[in-house]
């Protein structure tokens, strides 16, 4: 059954090019097609899971076929199923399912409903493919297919400027950040020669790498995973994908496109533990990225933006863990923080669609109207808040185990911070949404719950944020899938789950007490901290400055340039080269006509004449031919006669 | 006891004889009995087509349940002879379109070859005129010549009718002359022989005492044999139902439309003379030529036994004409291609097989 | 009647078909002179035959090729002249100049 | 009574070449055919005068019953009102002539070698069965070959005589 893993990525891949073409015919435009093409995904994948509990599957599992060969080195396409694979796989599988069937209602009016099926198929397709890779060549075709997907999907909606200009952000931002992983790859490639995961790990024990290699290809590789998961300072370009489709930001911007930049991270890890200085990097970039973005979620008042910067401030945290030798807890954060993003933005879907509006502050009170999406919502919230027995609690718990059980205390204060952050502003926004006084009559009376086909996936991925965690944690199944060797153990700590617990409480608290319960007015407290509330609310001037830094310059450079183009280049290097082409060729004309001309007559007229001439030979009549064929005939006998 | 032959032949001797001995030069004495000799021939081919046009008169009128001419002389029987006078007086008319030499010569050229061909045939015990040694293939092909008469009727007349039926002759004759060599085939491999003599003479004898030894009971080849050659013998004497050439409904009269008198009595005695030379053939290549049969030999002699047997099977011919109606043109050539070749072309093959039997 | 008589009687007739095929305007008139020139070498054949070879019938047999591949020839050639009449409803070589400028 | 045979030919050839100048020079393509006619009519005599029964007899058989019919089948098929006013011959007559007569002259003086040849005595013996042994037997070949060619001739003649239409 392993040999067939290849079919999870190409069934998607199948649908989507069916869809694609074909949709137009099928019934509801295909959707169906997809859906049933992940849910065999899915259940391919569960399967392989199923076999590795039972035994009958051991891992790593790895095949490969062959692709092509570059002069003397074969490449080939293949996969490896290890514990982190199958991990992903169940992750982007369900998902990926959920939210397809979850799109069935949510885009049921929307224009193009076909070409979005299969845009979410290839998606899918790319991420199973780089989840199952072997090597990093198909790692990498898969990240960049992902990348336009990303960029198709996030402007779907073109015909808003926002959209578009929101899918070139995203994709140019990315894009710096896959120069570095395509410079890795080179690199990777000059200094072992070959893709394959697990003939780099065996050169980088016999140390053929040398360190500073190491650092160079980690770093470089790091490069493309800031860029892919949004970190500082190349994470502007998230926020402003909350303008794709909601599903597609569950999807793609929470629970899976982010979290490649983080798995490979994890793949990468050999290069990473080679150089310890690298993963104080890794740790660093993500422990100001958690903390960065939580304070810029304080402010925000879209519920998608919260939730973007939220999962910009997780996506940190997974680094974090990372970055402090926590290979299983940054992934296991990974895992379970893919259930309770999807859950919350697939929850904020379901309110955007009940009351038309992205606004917190239009909205309020609203769990009278929608029960299930609330309830739901608020799970997702305690999750991500990380309160005991919530997946969230486990995995962020573990996070701050490895950072403080490795000395880093600093980024185990920025982390605890965080999380009094997050619970802060994930009250804030329950709150605002779902409880207190409704503040517009109107929009409260209209909203109503959602469709089954967004309830049913809701509460799913509700009852996964629930029991993920404990799941996972019960019986070692988590070190038995997600471990590197040479990772320190975690050891149960008291005192870090204490303050974490306690950090996250008190931020609920603080919430409770601001947003619901009134003691200090919202509004008097940002004027009280007028710059602090100025500067988080502007995100930072981060846009600002890198306009002023990079967008700018380059502006009035290419002004520049295009003067320098009209004023010198075309005026004199164009129009002058014309004038003496000109010239030239006025020459070349006379010339033309009064000799070579002159020549061809010549020729031709010598030629006529010789035609006239000969032509009277060929008469165009047979019996003149008859005659001298016989004349011929005649006088070659006289010829050898006599 | 009656036969012709040496009686003939002994008159000519002593014909010779009596003028050699009165000083006349040997030569000259063969050459004059050549001459008497010939002339018999000619005199016979000139006769016979008198007494086949009233056999058909007769034959016809009796099919119809009439009595047919019963004027001239006892039953009719000169009636012919009359119809020959008058034609022989009538004006010989030219049309102004035609051209007179070509219209003039046609008749000549088509029953000019009649008299040669009669040359080969065995009209009994002594009866050749000349033994040919290629008897068989010179009447076949001097009849060929006949042909061209036809076309030069059909050209020379100046008339869109007789030019038709000339085609229409051209085409049919040069097809059904096909199956009739390859019908004869077989009598000439089976016998080693093109001469008719030696092939009458050499079915002579009897199966069991009865049956006789002619072409004709020998099994399948014999009649497959017989029956083509007696139907491309109708085709190429332009008879009813093969009579495309002259149809008159169709045609006027085809190629001879424009002619009258002697010219049109020359074209009506070629064909009945064809018809009697188709039928003397078959009797010496089919029928045994002079060999009797039932009654034992020498009680009629054999130049009665092939007139009888020759006017049986002009019978036949006339018998045809009167009771089928003509085809039409494709069906006539597509009945001559795709029927009569390729079964002649098998009955060859199956002679071969019967050849090589025999010489095992 | 000699050799010499029988082959001088095909040389004339050889030259006679060798004029018309070389002056006939109709296509005929040539085919028919063609036929005249086949006859001319059958009787020098069969003359060489029965004087030079008398015991054998070589000549005779290439004779009968000569005319069964003349018979050949004919109906070719006769179907060619009607194919050609049926579309430039004439018969004279001089129109028959598609390939003439 | 010797010398029958030779006035038989000559007379015949003054027959053959008379009509043969008939076949070229006619103004009437038909005369010409029927010259024609008469001219094959004597060379089949030819054959007969030389010993050659069987080909005088296929001489008659196949030119005058087949290939001449066919001729004349065509020269009426093809024949318009006015061609009989129009002249015959083309405008190279006069150098055709010139070529011919060189030819011809060349030929007859060619053949001078074979004058002192003498007169055959062998009396000739019919030679149906002969011919039909050599053509079965030493000429199988060639014989087998001519087949062939008659087939593709009947072949390319119904393919060129084809309506375009059918």
């Amino acid at each position: 059954m392993a040999e067939h893993a290849y079919l999870i990525p190409f069934l998607p891949l199948a649908a989507s090019v069916i869809i694609f073409f074909f949709g137009r015919w099928l019934p509801k435009k295909g959707s169906w097609l997809g859906i049933l093409a992940i849910g065999a995904s899915l259940v391919l994948s569960i399967d392989l899971f199923m076999r590795w509990m039972d035994g009958s599957l051991k891992i790593p599992f790895e095949m490969s076929w062959p692709w092509f060969s570059a002069g003397i080195y074969p490449l080939e396409w293949g996969i490896l199923l290890d514990g982190p694979a199958l991990v992903m796989l169940l992750v982007v599988c369900t998902v990926s399912f959920l939210v397809q069937v979850y799109s069935l209602g949510y885009m049921h009016d929307a224009p193009r409903f076909k070409r979005f099926y299969a845009y979410l198929s290839l998606f899918t397709f790319s991420m199973l493919g780089l989840v199952l890779a072997n090597n990093y060549l198909q790692f990498f075709v898969g990240w960049e297919v992902m990348g336009a997907c990303s960029y198709l999907l996030i402007s779907f909606e073109f015909e808003r400027d926002a959209a578009a200009a929101a899918g070139n952000k995203a994709f140019l931002t990315t894009k710096l950040g896959d120069l570095g992983f395509y410079a890795g790859l080179l690199a990777t490639f000059v200094a072992v020669g070959s893709f394959n995961f697990g003939q780099i790990q065996a050169h980088l024990h016999d140390g053929t790498v040398s360190p500073r290699m190491a650092y160079l290809i980690a770093m470089l590789f790091f490069c493309g995973a800031v860029g892919k998961s949004a970190q500082v300072p190349l994470h502007v370009w998230l926020p402003d994908a909350m303008e794709g489709p909601t599903p597609v930001s569950a999807l793609i911007h929470a629970a899976t496109m982010v979290a490649a930049g983080v798995f490979l991270v994890a793949r990468s890890y050999g290069f990473f533990m080679l150089v310890p200085n690298s993963l104080e990097v890794v740790a660093w970039v993500g422990g100001i990225t958690a903390v960065f973005a939580a304070t810029i979620a304080l402010t925000a008042n879209d519920i998608k933006k919260v939730l973007a910067y939220s999962t910009i401030s997780q996506l940190g945290y997974m680094m974090l863990g990372l970055g402090v030798a926590g290979y299983t807890a940054g992934l296991f954060h990974l895992t379970t923080h893919a259930a309770f993003k999807a859950l919350l933005f697939l929850g904020a879907g379901s309110v955007i669609h009940a009351a038309h509006t992205n606004d917190m502050w239009k909205m309020g009170s609203l769990s009278k109207q929608m029960i299930t999406t609330a309830m739901t919502f608020f799970i997702g919230s305690l999750a991500l808040a990380g309160i005991w027995p919530f997946a969230g609690f486990y995995s962020k718990d573990m996070i701050l185990t490895s950072a403080y059980q490795t000395h880093h205390y600093v980024l185990f204060g920025m982390g605890c911070f965080t999380a009094f952050l997050t619970a802060f502003y994930m009250m804030r926004a329950c709150g605002l949404t779902f409880m207190g006084e409704a503040r517009e009559r109107d929009r409260f009376a209209h909203a109503h719950e959602s469709p089954w086909s967004m309830t049913v996936p809701l509460m799913i991925l509700a009852v996964l944020s629930v029991l993920v965690g404990k799941l996972l944690m019960t019986g070692g199944t988590l070190q038995q899938l997600l471990s590197w060797p040479g990772t320190p153990e975690i050891e149960e700590s008291h005192l870090v789950t204490i303050l974490a617990t306690g950090s996250a409480v008190s931020g609920i608290v603080l919430g409770w007490l601001i947003y619901l319960g009134r003691l200090v007015k919202p509004e008097s407290l940002a004027n009280a901290f007028k710059p602090i509330y100025l500067l988080l609310s502007n995100k930072w001037y981060i846009d600002e400055i890198y306009w002023a830094l990079f967008v700018g310059p380059t502006q009035k450079l290419s002004l520049a340039m295009a003067r320098f183009d009209d004023q010198v280049i075309d005026r004199v290097g164009v129009n002058g080269t014309g004038w003496v082409a000109e010239k030239l060729t006025e020459i070349d004309s006379w010339f033309d006509d009064h000799v070579v001309d002159q020549g061809v007559d010549g020729t031709g007229w010598v030629i006529l004449t010789l035609g006239r001439w000969a032509r009277r030979l060929q008469t165009g009549f047979v019996q003149n031919y008859l005659l001298m064929i016989a004349l011929g005939f005649v006088l070659l006998v006289f010829w050898q006669v006599f | 006891m009656f036969e012709l032959g040496p009686a003939l032949s002994h008159l000519f001797q002593v014909m010779r004889s009596f003028a050699t001995s009165h000083g006349v030069s040997p030569v000259l004495a063969i050459l004059i009995s050549k001459i008497i000799q010939t002339n018999i021939i000619i005199l016979l081919v000139s006769l016979v087509p008198m007494l086949l046009v009233y056999a058909e008169r007769k034959v016809s009128a009796f099919m119809q349940a009439r009595l047919g001419p019963m004027n001239v002389g006892p039953w009719g029987i000169f009636q012919t002879l009359a119809d020959g006078i008058k034609l022989m007086f009538k004006e010989d008319v030219v049309p102004s379109g035609a051209d007179w030499w070509v219209h003039f010569m046609a008749p000549v050229v088509a029953v000019a070859p009649v008299f040669v061909c009669y040359a080969p045939v065995p009209f009994g015990q002594g009866l050749t005129p000349v033994d040919l040694n290629t008897g068989v293939l010179f009447i076949l092909s001097v009849s060929g010549i006949s042909t061209i008469g036809i076309l030069l009727g059909g050209w020379g007349s100046g008339n869109k009718y007789s030019m038709l039926g000339g085609l229409r002759a051209a085409a049919q004759l040069v097809s059904f002359e096909i199956p009739r060599v390859l019908s004869v085939v077989p009598v000439l491999m089976w016998y080693g022989s093109m001469s008719l003599r030696t092939i009458a003479l050499a079915q002579q004898g009897r199966w069991f005492n009865i049956i006789p030894k002619w072409f004709i009971f020998y099994p399948v080849i014999g009649q497959v044999a017989f029956i083509v050659f007696l139907i491309s013998s109708v085709a190429e004497t332009n008879r009813t139902p093969f009579d495309i050439p002259e149809a008159e409904s169709e045609l006027v009269a085809g190629f001879h439309t424009e002619f009258g008198g002697m010219k049109f009595a020359l074209f009506f005695l070629a064909e009945y003379a064809y018809v009697f030379l188709a039928s003397a053939m078959a009797t010496a290549l089919f029928l045994g030529g002079g060999d009797g049969f039932l009654l034992p030999n020498g009680i009629i002699p054999s130049w009665i036994w092939f007139l009888l047997k020759t006017f049986a099977i002009v019978f036949l011919f006339l018998w045809f004409r009167w009771t089928y109606p003509r085809l039409r043109v494709d069906r006539l050539m597509q009945f001559c291609w795709k029927f009569l070749m390729p079964w002649s072309f098998v009955n060859i093959a199956l002679a071969g097989a019967l050849v090589l039997v025999r010489m095992r | 009647m000699t050799l010499y008589h029988g082959l001088a009687l095909s040389g004339i007739v050889f030259s006679i078909g060798v004029y018309g095929v070389l002056t006939r305007r109709n296509v005929l008139g040539i085919l028919m002179s063609i036929e005249l020139m086949f006859n001319a070498a059958n009787i020098a054949l069969v003359v060489f035959n029965r004087y030079l070879h008398p015991g054998n019938l070589w000549g005779q047999g290439f004779v009968l090729f000569v005319i069964t591949v003349a018979a050949a020839e004919a109906v070719v050639g006769l179907s060619l002249v009607l194919a050609i009449y049926r579309n430039l409803k004439s018969v004279y070589t001089e129109n028959m100049n598609l390939l003439h400028g | 009574m010797s010398h029958l045979p030779s006035l038989v030919f000559y007379a015949m050839s003054a027959a053959l070449i008379l009509t043969a100048i008939g076949v070229v020079t006619m103004r009437s393509v038909f005369y010409s055919a029927v010259s024609l006619v008469a001219a094959l009519t004597v060379v089949a005599g030819l054959f007969l005068l030389y010993g050659a029964d069987f080909l005088g007899a296929a001489q008659v058989l196949v030119y005058i019953g087949g290939i001449m019919i066919i001729m004349l089948f065509v020269v009426m098929l093809s024949q318009r009102p006015h061609d009989s006013m129009e002249r015959q011959t083309n405008d190279q007559w006069f150098r055709a002539l010139c070529l011919a007569l060189v030819i011809g002259i060349s030929l007859v003086r060619g053949f001078r070698i074979f004058i002192n040849q003498m007169v055959s005595t062998v009396v000739p013996v019919p030679t149906s069965a002969s011919l039909g042994r050599l053509l079965l037997g030493d000429m199988l070949l060639p014989f087998e070959t001519v087949s062939l060619i008659l087939l593709a001739a009947l072949v390319g003649a119904v393919l060129f005589g084809q309506d375009k239409k059918s």
